[in-house]
């Protein structure tokens, strides 16, 4: 009964919505197109800035991308001084979302070398107690069906190619 | 229109194209650490032609009718594998054909197309990293007008041309490619300046007769196929074709540049190559088995089906043709101020 | 003199039904209070498993009706309902856990699980499993 | 009546064993999808891009696409009316009186009224597509580059303006989807545009991962960290109670009206670029709300409150198909992976589209109305099973989608790179689902952008580079004005009450759900 616990992990970050994230994604979108922006810059081209070459609309479109980052943030700050609510929604499991997140990217690097079946049968297994799932027997015949059927009539049905890897089949 | 309904068909994806090289790779290495490796019967394994663009276009086609015809017609005893690797104009293809060299095995499409667009990339391979083993087929360019246009022939274009460049709007394929080339060469031949050439590119044929017909542009350019139906349904005339034999467009026998007095003669061609460093042998066994294959019926109704014109050429014929046309591109592009 | 407490795993379904009235009997032989637990772990869109408030009304008017003393809970969304069920159990210090059951095929147990199995195996007190 | 003895053609096309074939995979997968909430017709029809590569002819594929679409609808009017949390947005109105009616023990009849005013609304608005796809094909002959910019900056700006709760983030996700659409080798000068110079971006962002990421890997994410949800209870299916179709003579009666009015809102906003379903299933059910006789059971689950809006819903479909093959103009996000299906096959959508493929075409359009057939035959029947997908506990469920995601992904190039590529965007499309940015004008803008961008440079190109072509031509500035009109529309309440002297603050902004 111990792995109940899990399910009812207290909230991460403010449950009320504190504005941190909606200013941190706001400097995010300030962040990128200015990097982005500058890249514009990088575009190598003999003619300039004129509308017809390759810099003018990135330039137009990103400069308007961070002006509008630039409002938003300006929102944010206003709905913050009058005390309103903020759209944002509370991150509750963030640190389960983070862990699947690492789990795909581990999926993605040993779907190759291991081979498609084994890999997306762990990655399910994984994925799903991720998601607070507890029954893992249940996970593990639903994990290995699944991939043996998606392989079986993606490779053999519809001619797309997927990684054999260790399990000959 | 369409080719005859099959349901699924087996067909690689481009995913397969990583494991197709790496496997040919691993058997080429294998063959010439066996060293008495010339002798060897071609094909002793699947045969692999590259398309290096995109599913769906005209080396696409091209490589799955020799596909098609050689299954069909047991032109070889082993199987034939057709794949895509997109990229850089075909850049992208060639760099990867070089990791099969010695090769027989492995076989890409190409054409004039690509001459230009390895000039326009500044690529590091060139034609000289393949092995040309044929040209296949050519296809004529077409000038054309919409049928309202105030041009009657190509004098005309030329004329308003040279009064004022910018007067004259071309448009066809992507920038670069041959349809902007007959465009460079015909002015070159009248004794214009290319360079002042004001072209619009347009990624597909379906996009280039759109701009033509809504007057966008005001002369078009692309291959006859193209503009086939349009002609025949008398909203574009045909003003003239780029080769120097004529031929019969939408029921009428048409005017070629040479007949309007310009010395040239400009086909976008097709052509299939081997991977770089082909033993004589080899390439000679490779040449036998695409002998046979244009000698079957099976690829003269391909050619019929898709408009094309047999353009076969082999060995030092396709070698030297190859070579001049590389040539000639590097000219037009340098014309072009590309 | 404490009571003896039934803990009875509850569904608004035939199973539940036939396990309300199976632990009804038995807490009018022993003098019993109920304790009544409507679980579900929440996992999925839809759980025709978990009572409505009007079902839940219902049950508890009935058993006043019938002059049970009883208590009914409903938790969603904590632990599984076999954990819920064994959970109050041992809080209150239960002399017996009535379940309804039914035929299962195994597969489908392979692949759900089974609340009662996992009850039967783990309670700590006698448990009566009633037949739907 | 040359369209009628093409769309005979198109029968006798889809009216093959294979076709219908495709045809019930598309219901089918459509009808599950759209029962499942966050997952739509977009994610899945991107998600099968892959496996139509190695389709010899786009026409099975289009016929699945089209069952997709539709099927989802259904769907999303099935959990609507059972469950009351809309499996889909456009059926938010259903949610609010069919639910009502299946509580009141009139659940049959609301699906029923549902699904046959879907199939109503269907057979009128695809009638209306036959007849009148080919003449707007041949007025689209005479579009120039610089009308084909200001029709895509139309679309664009409406999309955004009346998708979502606020205009500014949604620019600014449509931005980001047309930054999106930059990065790779510029089509005209083959020069690397915000790549980081790192050549495996030369080649762009795939569609497929940007849908896939967004929507399916973003959902996942959004799911897993809004956490449990308490779940909801199927409203009983009542017991038969007679009439034709499960519909009493009465509720026939009530129901037509609706249905044919629906699809009239349906269409055209469906061919004029307004994001899709959204705002006619909203026009329709207020114009029933104070136009029916049955106008004071509103709220509490009338007829006619399922019967417009489903209607008017699935007749959009069939509109947005109107820019889509005419103009190669995608209107919503379906519509939008639509277009990159037609890419992988070669096909360019446009005025020439008919001529070249009008095979393809009418096979199409009478994909439709097979795949509404089936719909009606499978619907009604099966919703019990069809239910039963919403029983799969969510963990396996999303487990299983991720699953599907990485398949897609894998499928389009088989690098790590690009699967972590889509990844990435997954996150983003977390991130953005979380601060409440809309997705769909990033799916449209990172679509539409190159093409928009080719037009301009087309434009200009063609106008010796003067920027002022855009307003010398009429229609162009036309349509540029009505996309300005279209950034103010949501505004129009509180402009109103402005001018009447009113406090603007309680006029709310014009809103409409998000997504596709």
């Amino acid at each position: 009964m111990t792995d109940a616990a899990e399910t009812t992990e207290p909230a991460l970050g403010d449950p009320q919505g504190r504005p941190a994230g909606p200013f941190a994604f706001g400097a995010g979108i300030v962040l990128v197109s200015g990097v982005l922006l500058s890249q514009v810059f990088a575009i190598d081209t003999t003619e300039g800035f004129s509308p017809q070459g390759p810099r003018f609309l990135p330039l137009v479109v990103l400069t308007l991308m961070l002006v509008l980052g630039l409002v938003y943030l300006a929102q944010q700050a206003a709905a913050v001084r009058q005390g309103g609510s903020l759209p944002a929604e509370p991150f509750t499991h963030l640190a389960a979302a983070a862990v699947l997140v690492g789990i795909l990217v581990v999926y993605a690097f040993v779907l190759g070398p291991v081979g498609y079946v084994p890999a997306t049968a762990l990655f399910f297994v994984a994925a799903a107690r991720t998601m607070g799932s507890r029954h893992l027997t249940r996970d593990v015949v639903v994990g290995i069906g699944l991939a043996l059927l998606v392989y079986l009539s993606f490779t053999r049905a519809l001619g797309v190619f997927l990684p054999q890897g260790v399990f000959p089949l | 229109m369409r080719a005859p309904r099959r349901s699924v068909v087996r067909r690689t994806v481009a995913v397969a194209a990583v494991l197709g090289t790496t496997l040919t790779l691993a058997a080429c290495n294998q063959a010439a650490g066996g060293g008495a490796a010339s002798s060897e019967e071609f094909p002793s394994k699947t045969v692999d032609i590259m398309v290096p663009a995109a599913a769906g276009g005209g080396w696409d086609s091209t490589a799955r009718a020799m596909q098609k015809v050689i299954e069909d017609e047991d032109v070889v005893s082993e199987p034939v594998e057709v794949f895509n690797v997109e990229g850089g104009g075909g850049a992208t293809g060639l760099s990867q054909l070089q990791k099969d060299e010695g090769d027989p095995h492995a076989l890409m499409v190409t054409g004039l197309v690509m001459i230009g667009a390895l000039e326009q990339a500044s690529s590091p391979v060139s034609f000289e990293d393949t092995t040309p083993i044929a040209t296949l087929t050519s296809e004529a360019e077409a000038f054309v007008v919409p049928s309202d246009s105030q041009y009657e022939s190509i004098e005309d274009v030329v004329a308003a041309y040279e009064k004022d460049p910018a007067s004259v709007t071309f448009g066809g394929g992507s920038a670069g490619g041959s349809d902007q080339l007959v465009v460079a060469e015909l002015m070159k031949a009248a004794g214009a300046d290319p360079s002042q050439m004001k072209y619009v590119g347009y990624s597909g044929g379906g996009e280039a007769i759109a701009g033509i017909l809504s007057g966008d542009v005001a002369v078009g350019v692309s291959g006859v196929s193209e503009f086939e139906s349009q002609i025949e349904a008398g909203d574009m005339r045909l003003l003239a074709i780029s080769t120097a034999e004529t031929q019969e467009v939408a029921g009428e026998e048409a005017t070629t540049l040479q007949d309007a007095g310009y010395d040239i003669d400009f086909s976008n061609w097709r052509a299939l190559v081997a991977a770089p460093g082909l033993s004589d042998d080899a390439k000679e066994q490779v040449t036998e088995v695409v002998d046979e294959l244009h000698g079957t019926q099976g690829w003269k109704d391909a050619l019929e089906a898709n408009g094309w014109a047999d353009f076969y050429k082999t060995g030092d014929e396709a070698q030297e043709y190859i070579d001049s046309e590389v040539d000639r591109v590097a000219a037009l592009y340098e014309d072009l101020g590309l | 003199m404490d009571r003896d407490v039934i803990v009875v795993g509850w569904t608004p379904t035939p199973q539940g039904e036939a396990a309300v009235e199976a632990a009804v009997a038995e807490a009018g032989r022993r003098d019993g209070v109920l304790h009544v637990v409507n679980a579900s772990s929440g996992d999925s869109y839809v759980d025709n498993k978990i009572a409505s408030t009007e079902q839940l009304r219902a049950l508890r008017d009935r058993l006043s009706g019938q002059g049970v003393e009883h208590e009914v809970v409903q938790q969603v969304g904590r632990f599984e309902p076999a954990e819920e069920i064994l959970d109050a159990a041992d809080r209150l210090g239960a002399a017996l856990v009535v379940l309804g059951i039914r035929r299962r095929t195994p597969v489908g147990k392979l692949l759900m699980g089974s609340t009662a199995q996992r009850v039967l195996l783990q309670s700590a007190c006698p448990v009566l499993s009633v037949k739907a | 009546m040359s369209q009628f003895g093409d769309l005979m053609g198109g029968f006798a096309t889809v009216l093959s064993p294979e076709m219908l074939l495709f045809a019930v995979i598309g219901v089918t997968l459509g009808t599950l999808v759209g029962v499942l909430p966050g997952i739509g017709p977009a994610v899945t029809i991107a998600l099968l891009l892959p496996v139509t590569y190695g389709f010899e002819s786009p026409i099975p594929a289009f016929i699945m696409f089209a069952g997709i679409y539709y099927g989802a609808m259904y769907g999303g009017s099935t959990t609507s009316i059972l469950l009351n949390t809309p499996g889909e947005s456009a059926s938010v109105a259903t949610a609010i009186e069919g639910h009502e009616m299946a509580k009141r023990g009139h659940a049959r009849a609301a699906l029923a009224t549902a699904a046959i005013g879907s199939f109503v609304a269907a057979l009128i608005s695809t009638g209306l597509l036959a007849l009148v796809a080919e003449p707007v094909g041949r007025l689209a002959v005479s579009f120039r580059a610089t009308d084909y910019f200001a029709l895509m900056i139309l679309a664009l700006v409406t999309v955004t303006a009346l998708v979502g709760s606020s205009l500014v983030r949604g620019l600014i996700s449509l931005l980001l989807g047309v930054t999106i659409g930059f990065i790779g080798l510029d089509g005209i000068s083959g020069q690397p545009r915000l790549t980081f110079d790192s050549p495996v971006l030369f080649n762009g962002i795939d569609e497929v991962l940007l849908i896939i990421g967004l929507f399916a890997i973003g959902e996942t994410l959004y799911v897993l960290v809004k956490g449990r949800t308490r779940p909801g209870q199927v409203t009983p299916l009542e017991p038969v109670r007679g009439g034709f179709m499960w519909l009493s003579r009465d509720q026939w009666r009530r129901s037509w009206g609706p249905w044919i009015r629906g699809a009239g809102f349906g269409f055209p906003f469906g061919v004029l670029p307004s994001g899709g379903a959204e705002l006619p299933t909203f026009l329709s059910y207020s114009w029933e709300k104070n136009r029916s006789r049955g106008k004071q059971e509103f709220g509490k689950g009338a007829i006619e409150g399922v019967a417009g809006p489903e209607a008017a819903n699935n007749a959009s479909f069939s509109g947005v198909l109107v820019p889509l093959l005419t103009l190669g103009l995608p209107t919503s996000a379906t519509a939008a992976v639509m277009l990159a299906a037609f890419k992988i096959f070669n096909l360019q959508p446009g005025p020439q589209l008919f001529e070249e493929n009008s095979d393809l075409v009418w096979a199409l359009i009478a994909s439709l109305f097979v795949g509404n057939v089936m719909l009606l035959a499978l619907n009604l029947p099966l919703i019990r099973l069809w239910v039963k997908v919403l029983e799969i506990p969510r963990p396996v469920l999303y487990a299983g989608i991720l699953v599907f995601a990485t398949l897609g992904i894998y499928s389009v190039s088989g690098t790590v790179t690009d699967i972590l590529i889509a990844y990435g965007i997954g996150v983003l499309g977390f991130l953005m689902r979380q601060f409440d940015f809309p997705i769909a004008p990033t799916i449209l803008g990172a679509i539409l952008g190159p093409e928009l961008e080719n037009q301009f440079r087309r434009a200009l190109n063609v106008g010796n580079g003067d920027l002022t072509v855009f307003v010398t031509r009429p229609l162009s500035l036309a349509i540029l004005l009505l996309a300005a009109a279209a950034l103010l529309l949501p505004y129009a309440p509180r402009i109103v009450a402005r001018l009447r002297g009113k406090d603007p603050e309680e006029a709310k902004k014009l809103a409409f759900a998000d997504e596709d």
